[in-house]
């Protein structure tokens, strides 16, 4: 499931509907961002997305995923528009034989949301707004899964 | 044919979304002509990490516009 | 929190809870281990823990995991007792700043749980019951954090 | 003092807790007790990968029981 969405994240039913009926999968991961208030500088914050066109990539990340790691399944549930602190920004669940897979999937696939996916943040805060970009550590995590 | 700006780049231009009725023969010719309109929105496009889709399929370098119905210039992303 | 339970797992309100009213963690990893059915040769899982010893062994996991991190918070639920198929072993979460840190902890402690916590397991099948004990792979895992 | 055995130990040995009256002096001591007993006990005691823990704290090698309320014999554990 790829999907994005204006309404908030219920990130209990999302697990729980993701560990539904499954008998041969013994390691479900979940990651989940959270927006952070940053101790009152973000006020909140702005998710634009490409409609069609983010899906596919995001789409694209999970095919990689799933080859590379034999997952069952994988779940990437994103916001778009205004998030404010405290709510999920996104979820991402990977289901695997094993959990060092599972966990690994996962990882990846954040560190390709972070710089890879299509998404625009902008950050409002009492100063303003400015636009977030993909710092270099986040650039060097997802080189970590290329070649 | 549809162009569209994301992120800081619709903050730059005041625009989102335009329809040109004579499209441009070439991406280079798009940005060209954008550039000529808009120097902030020219240098904007210029920037580190600006890429463009067109019909929705990211290309590196040039590319022919002929028939082409959306191109989309995409600033750095970060999502998550 | 850590918690022994011979009640089914509800990973959904356990998600939700750990998530609610943060409002500076930007990052929640999830583990969840599922029973496996093993094409029909589990029926059953049956696990034993040693009430009081087992929570202390874990907390001190949590502890080191939570300092080596910089985690804001930790959760591990365990089932005790037999599970079917499919249900829910364990549930661990954890909450940090970013998330590479909530990430490798909810790793870290998948690997201590799976070959250092006092559990055992016996798996009761068609053909009989075996004790299920960590393999090399498993030992070799938790190694990777020590020192 | 009370023994405990888990997993496959308390499956070889057909009980799980038993009480002692008169305690050995120590964890060896205690160990030759019940190896004479249950000579099969006594070889799954001595097993690979298996740990006593004196009133709940683990320990390596010898220990003495003076006073010890509670030892268990801990199987290679394996959890999640």
């Amino acid at each position: 499931m790829i999907r994005l969405q204006t309404e908030i994240l219920d990130v209990g039913a999302l697990t729980a509907g993701f560990c539904a009926d499954r008998s041969e999968t013994g390691a479900v991961a979940t990651f989940i961002g959270l927006a952070r208030a940053e101790g009152g500088a973000t006020r909140v914050l702005e998710l634009e997305a490409y409609s069609g066109f983010t899906e596919r990539q995001i789409a694209l990340m999970v095919e990689e995923a799933i080859a590379r790691f034999g997952l069952h399944d994988v779940a990437v549930v994103h916001r778009v528009g205004a998030v404010a602190p405290g709510e999920a920004v996104v979820f991402v669940a990977t289901a695997a034989p094993h959990r060092r897979e599972a966990l690994q999937a996962c990882d990846q696939l954040m560190d390709y949301l972070k710089s890879r996916a299509p998404f625009w943040k902008k950050e409002h805060g009492p100063d303003g707004a400015r636009w977030i970009e993909p710092t270099g550590k986040d650039l060097a995590d997802a080189e970590r899964w290329d070649g | 044919m549809r162009v569209l700006l994301f992120g800081r780049l619709a903050d730059v231009a005041g625009w989102r979304e335009r329809v040109l009725d004579v499209p441009p023969v070439a991406l280079s010719a798009l940005r060209a002509e954008l550039a000529r309109e808009d120097s902030a929105l020219g240098e904007a496009l210029a920037g580190p990490g600006v890429q463009a889709a067109v019909d929705q399929v990211l290309v590196r370098g040039e590319a022919i516009l002929d028939g082409a119905s959306e191109v989309a210039f995409l600033p750095p992303m970060s999502g998550g």
